[in-house]
């Protein structure tokens, strides 16, 4: 008797906790920010959820209610982003999604999208899966492995120092860097670059000796490799690399994914040399950026990175979206996200009407000594060659 | 590359790499055997070394003096865990402990994040050390080569304090018989906290000289401690002999199975540990045996 | 010496008939939330509940009835989640029941043997094998992309449809179908493991967690039962396994990490261990909490390690229950 | 005629001590043997051995004919050897009758019936009521066992054990630590028992084991020094140095 008293003490407990959170209010535009901010990238989500703020805080209102964003951690874990996404929506009733970071995240979500009811605009993703994947699913920010693949095969015919060598390819294992991989070697064989391991090698994502791999490229008499790594993963490989003396012996690394400024700075000199493709560096000089970089340094006091761009960017598209269906309906706002585009720091971005996924322009950069800046960073993604956003594709 | 310079190669990475395997697991062992505890938060414990070595190197002293100064910042840490969190617990079933220790784990781990952030770390290590090394024709990173000395040495020095003192030898007796020690005049409390300070201290020692061989993050502790469980597991429970076996087995096979397969090397370990607990249930070494 | 048989002290007499009423009051009250309380991320909350208050009810059986400890007992619903999503993939799209049939299996199948290796270990090492093992399967289906997904998980399992029979009564697509159907199995779940740890069996157990060395002496072959009862537990969270998958539809490796792990653990450490209401009400407070936590603070591991930490100091023996316990602690 | 329970050669090492030193002994189908020596003559570590809880290093223990040497405990337990312990080994958490009911019920089976009541299990209930009562325990039968008083406990431990059916009973020391009142009734219970089954019984009380015994078996340094009935044992020379050293 007692024990089923205090059961159902326990029932109504909760259930006095969960009552008072139904009343919600009408008044703002609530929109779900879903980014990791525990676990091994918990720094690039953060960066991204500044990013989403600055734009919110530059934009203020949208339909003359004022921005709310509520912000939850998905801790890179696809079944708690997805109840997380659940939470965001059902019981916050907000009226999109933004943000993700990893793959899996972004197509669980996805795959829960039809239930869920609302658009999910992507900043954060690779995976080429995202191309007219839902009518709701949207990717703004961070080139597909496709588009990073002909940056960076663009970008190694175009430097005589990266031209005619044998690349080892070495990817974290999962579908990002299975897709990456694939992608950059069927590219690569059509331009004639030389592939040492066309089944290359798949490291866990937990790997943090790296010794065996770097044995390994030794043994193999390379002088190039190819990485596909999760960015803060980036700098810990290059400098192990550097403590075996791979880069003192002339290999070159070129990485399909852009490290973010911390992880470069925590690298030191050992990050010296890495080239890769991307939508956007600090160094990348026209008024827009220049101005963007000093107002987000202002407001964060950390180095502005392409993650909190592309999250700044792909909010501003969605803001606008929403302005340009005049109401909240998911159908309406999807509709207006498909060839909506923002003149932003990294020059037009424009979510395609064909395929629900960005086109803009893209930069190719090696990592250096930086010269003297406001944000006092030492390493900097110095940009070689910049790419118009037709010729990384894909064709609409 | 020669095929000796690589075979070279590979026996480096795998004595380093079971080098690091075994302080951890050692330390694991001294606490369990000498006070019954397993520590899950040992793991956290090995963070929490790598991470003072690296504040300690970046405010400017010599890597070398990080070294001697980290094992008693980590033993230190592991004092107050025990005084405050395990004594407690010492005669509840060890269930509880073992699930409180886990809990412990969050918490550090938590707390390391807290302070250190979530970016990766480097050791700044002496010039020197950052030179490569040629070795029949491969060239080696000299600081490897010194980490595998350290280990070496940390490894002599508990030898000699466990067989060759009087302090060793009454904590070898206290594992097999703990009445006796009491009836000795020992207090087993001194016992206990003994193990928990030495143990964390080789846990802060590991931490130290793992950092510049893999990076520091906030989650380095939780690989290590599933590895050190699976080496004194398979070494024995409580048996330090059987540690140093198991930590160069497993340093041997992970570094084998990640060159030639890649893709499957843990699951490897896994099932190597499983088949040889088939056949020997109690570890290769069998329980217990603090030697 | 006959009428004494009524009466025997220590065996409780067939449930209560307020035991009895609070149940079904209970199970009818769930049965009707869905029609009267139409939010769906609650009835989805609650549903992901009841899944986790199954498998921490397996757990139990483990840590609370047998005495051992399972530190992923995620790996198994995991096991069972991914067969079940593997074979409407791949088999049959609408073999509900089957599909749910060759997942427990399965699970059971997987669960054999390891639990075999298992109890040929002590105590301790039980426990630190049920980690290393759970990093073996969590590796395994986290780098057989080809048949699991790999780190992206297993996407696009379809929604079979709930057929009694020969009617349909629902898709496990809708959440509220999907919330009532876990709400029945789960229930039958309940009443047969109840009546399973009341059993002569469930006595075995029960000598077992009490004193092994003593349940050896008179008898009882103390590793064959722990292994009845390890697959007692596995099959139980085969079951949790497969509801999981229809009602989330997807199943990555991260539900089998350790991380996962703990927060099974943690959820029967709340409610309390050796009686089956406890974890369900932990998993219920767990969930509620852990989604209160981790939207109010990044550093959430902080204090889900100070609650664990608090938990077995001061509360050992969770909500359910205290109080005997409290009485026993005592006088022990 | 063939040996109800005999050892060949039984020997047992732990590191470099001999705690059992090639032992031979012949035990009858009824009856009560003590064995006694002085502190660490290797009494416990004999019975160990015999009755599974450690492997022996060397020799053979043959109960009824057959080989039982490091079968598994629960093996020999249902072949009728049982024993009680030194330090007292009970269900602390249930109650007196459920301590001797599992102990009933692994002996009857129907350990598996996982879907019936323990009740169902009629003749296991009765059975143990009768030991509960033969035993004088049928009052605290509702009590956890925790909560008995020390020679209860010890009284209950062998009615755990007796819920087996024993052919051959090892009790280790089983009046260590009680009044002379229990003493005297645990005493009488068990050359009670001893008139049915075959009891051994290590025990330090020379009174008691002198006045029940119906022979007696004297370990020294893991070997027996000698064997017989207890006039001759009290009198018997070895014995008398082994006790008290060869001065006396």
């Amino acid at each position: 008797m007692r024990k089923v008293l205090k059961i159902s003490l326990c029932v109504a407990i909760v259930f006095l906790l969960v009552i008072p959170q139904l009343a919600v209010a009408e008044d703002p535009v609530k929109i779900g920010v879903l980014v990791p901010l525990t676990g091994i990238v918990a720094q690039g989500g953060l960066e991204m959820k500044y990013g989403i703020e600055m734009a919110a805080a530059e934009k203020g209102t949208v339909l003359g209610r004022p921005i709310e964003l509520l912000v939850e951690d998905t801790q890179v874990k696809p079944p708690i982003a997805v109840t997380k996404a659940e939470k965001l929506v059902y019981k916050d009733d907000c009226k999109a999604l933004i943000g993700v970071f990893s793959s899996g995240v972004g197509l669980a979500i996805s795959k829960n999208i039809d239930k869920l009811n609302v658009p999910f605009l992507s900043t954060h993703v690779m995976t080429t899966k995202f191309y007219s994947l839902h009518p709701l699913v949207f990717r703004s920010g961070q080139l597909a492995n496709d588009q990073t693949a002909v940056g960076n095969v663009k970008g190694i015919i175009a430097r005589p120092d990266l031209k005619d060598r044998n690349y080892y390819v070495i990817v974290h294992d999962y579908s990002w860097g299975h897709d990456a991989g694939e992608r950059f070697i069927a590219l690569a064989k059509e331009n004639g670059i030389k592939i040492y391991n066309e089944d290359y090698d798949k490291a866990p994502i937990k790997t943090k000796d790296w010794s065996s791999y770097i044995s390994k490229i030794k043994a193999s008499g390379v002088d190039g490799i190819y990485m596909a790594f999760i960015t803060n993963v980036i700098p810990v490989f290059a400098k192990q690399a550097a403590d075996f003396g791979l880069q003192a012996q002339g290999i070159k690394l070129v990485s399909a994914a852009a490290p973010g400024p911390l992880e470069l700075e925590a690298g030191g000199e050992a990050c010296y040399g890495i080239f890769g493709a991307s939508d956007w560096s600090w160094d990348v000089n026209n008024p827009i950026s220049d101005k963007w970089e000093l107002d987000f340094f202002e407001k964060y006091k950390t180095i502005p990175s392409d993650a909190a761009v592309h999250s700044y960017v792909g909010a501003m598209n969605l803001f606008n979206a929403i302005e340009k269906a005049g109401n909240t309906d998911a159908k309406a706002i999807a509709d207006a996200l498909r060839g909506i585009s923002y003149d932003g720091p990294y020059g037009t971005v424009r979510i395609s009407a064909k395929d629900n996924c960005m086109r803009n322009d893209a930069v190719l950069t090696e990592t250096m000594a930086a010269p003297d800046n406001p944000f006092g960073a030492k390493v900097y993604m110095k940009v070689l060659e910049t790419f118009k956003a037709e010729e990384l594709g894909p064709p609409e | 590359m020669t095929g000796i310079a690589t075979a070279v190669d590979i026996a480096l990475n795998s004595l380093v790499l079971g080098g690091v395997f075994l302080i951890v697991a050692i330390g694991l062992n001294i606490i369990y055997g000498l006070s019954r505890v397993m520590n899950l938060a040992h793991g956290s414990l090995f963070a929490i070394g790598a991470y003072t070595g690296y504040t300690l190197v970046a405010s400017g002293l010599n890597f070398f003096v990080a070294l001697l100064i980290t094992p008693i910042i980590a033993g230190f840490v592991g004092l107050i865990l025990e005084r405050m969190i395990i004594a407690p617990m010492r005669k509840r079933s060890m269930i509880y402990t073992l699930i409180l220790t886990y809990g412990l784990m969050f918490f550090l781990d938590g707390m390391i994040k807290q302070t250190w952030g979530n970016e990766p770390r480097f050791i700044e290590l002496p010039i020197f050390m950052g030179e490569t090394l040629s070795i029949l024709g491969t060239h080696y990173p000299v600081f490897r080569l010194v980490t595998l000395a350290i280990t070496a040495v940390v490894m002599i020095a508990l030898m000699l304090f466990l067989n060759k003192t009087r302090l060793g030898i009454i904590l070898r007796a206290a594992s097999t018989i703990p009445e006796m020690v009491s009836c000795l005049g020992f207090n087993m409390n001194y016992v206990h906290i003994g193990a928990f300070v030495l143990g964390s201290a080789l846990a802060g020692v590991a931490g130290i000289i793992a950092g510049p061989l893999t990076t520091i993050d906030p989650l380095m502790g939780h690989e290590m401690l599933i590895s050190s469980f699976v080496v004194i597991v398979i070494g024995g429970l409580g048996s330090l002999r059987g540690a140093v076996y198991a930590a160069i087995l497993i340093g041997v096979v992970q570094t084998l199975a990640e060159f030639f397969i890649t893709d499957l090397a843990m699951v490897i370990v896994y099932m190597m540990m499983a088949v040889i607990l088939a056949f020997r249930p109690l570890g290769l070494l069998g329980e217990g045996k603090f030697e | 010496m006959m009428s004494d048989i009524t009466s025997i002290p220590g065996d409780r007499p067939s449930a209560a008939p307020i035991k009895i009423f609070g149940f079904a009051a209970i199970f009818l009250a769930l049965a009707i939330l869905p029609f009267v309380w139409d939010n769906r991320f609650y009835i989805s909350l609650i549903t992901q509940i009841m899944i986790y208050g199954l498998l921490a009810m397996s757990l139990d059986v483990l840590l609370g009835y047998t005495g051992l400890l399972s530190f992923m007992h995620n790996a198994y619903l995991g096991i069972g989640a991914y067969m079940v999503g593997l074979f409407l993939i791949h088999v049959s799209p609408t073999s509900l029941w089957l599909a749910c049939l060759v997942g427990v299996i399965f699970t059971g199948a997987v669960a054999l043997p390891v639990g075999w290796v298992q109890v040929r270990t002590g105590g301790l090492a039980f426990a630190l094998l049920t980690l290393a093992f759970g990093m073996m399967f969590h590796t395994i289906v986290w780098k057989w992309y080809s048949v699991t997904g790999g780190d992206d998980g297993l996407m696009g399992v379809p929604s079979p449809d709930i057929q009694l029979f020969r009617w349909t009564v629902g898709n496990t697509g809708d959440p509220t179908h999907i919330y009532l159907l876990t709400l029945v199995v789960v229930a039958i779940c309940f009443v047969l493991t109840r009546r399973i740890i009341r059993s002569p069996f469930g006595a075995v157990l029960e000598a077992i967690r009490e004193n092994e060395e003593r349940a050896a002496f008179v008898g009882i072959n103390v590793r064959r039962y722990k292994l009845y009862g390890w697959m007692l537990a596995c099959i139980l969270a085969g079951i949790a396994g497969a509801l999981f998958i229809l009602y989330k539809g997807y199943i990555g490796p991260t539900t089998m990490s350790a991380f996962a792990g703990a927060g099974v653990l943690m959820m029967v450490l709340l409610g309390g261990m050796g009686s089956l209401w406890g974890p369900l009400i932990g998993a219920g407070i767990f969930i509620y909490i852990q989604d209160y936590i981790t939207t109010m603070t990044e550093h959430w591991e902080i204090y889900l390690g100070l609650v664990v930490i608090l938990l077995v100091l001061f509360m050992p023996t969770g909500f359910v229950g205290m109080g005997s316990y409290l009485k026993r602690m005592r006088r022990n | 005629m063939e040996a109800f329970l005999c050892t060949d050669d039984l020997c047992r090492q732990f590191g470099g001590v001999t705690a059992t030193d090639c032992v031979c002994i012949d035990i009858e189908e009824s009856g009560l043997r003590s064995i006694i020596g002085p502190n660490g003559a290797g009494k416990t570590t004999f019975i160990n051995i015999i009755t599974g809880r450690i492997p022996a290093s060397s020799g053979k223990v043959f109960f009824q004919g057959s080989d039982i040497t490091n079968k598994p405990t629960h093996e020999l337990v249902r072949m009728g050897i049982c024993r009680t312990f030194q330090i007292t080994s009970i269900f602390q958490n249930l109650t007196v009758f459920e301590n001797v009911r599992i102990a009933r019920q692994a002996h009857k089976g129907g350990s598996l019936k996982i879907f019936s009541t323990k009740r169902s299990l009629k003749n296991v209930s009765v059975d143990t009521w009768d030991i509960l009562e033969r035993l004088g325990l049928q009052d605290q039968a509702h009590q956890e066992a925790k909560n008995l008083a020390y020679g209860d406990q010890r009284v209950l431990e062998v009615a755990i054990a007796m819920a087996g059916s024993p052919q051959i009973l090892f009790l280790d020391e089983p009046t260590a630590g009680m009044s002379p009142g229990e003493t005297n009734h645990i005493s009488r219970l068990i050359r009670g028992l001893a008139e049915e089954i075959s009891i051994v019984l290590v025990e330090h009380d020379m009174d008691l084991v002198m006045s029940i015994s119906d022979r007696i078996t004297v370990l020294h340094y893991g070997s027996i020094i000698a064997e017989g009935l207890p006039e001759e044992i009290k009198t018997h020379q070895m014995v008398r140095e082994a006790y008290l050293g060869k001065d006396a």
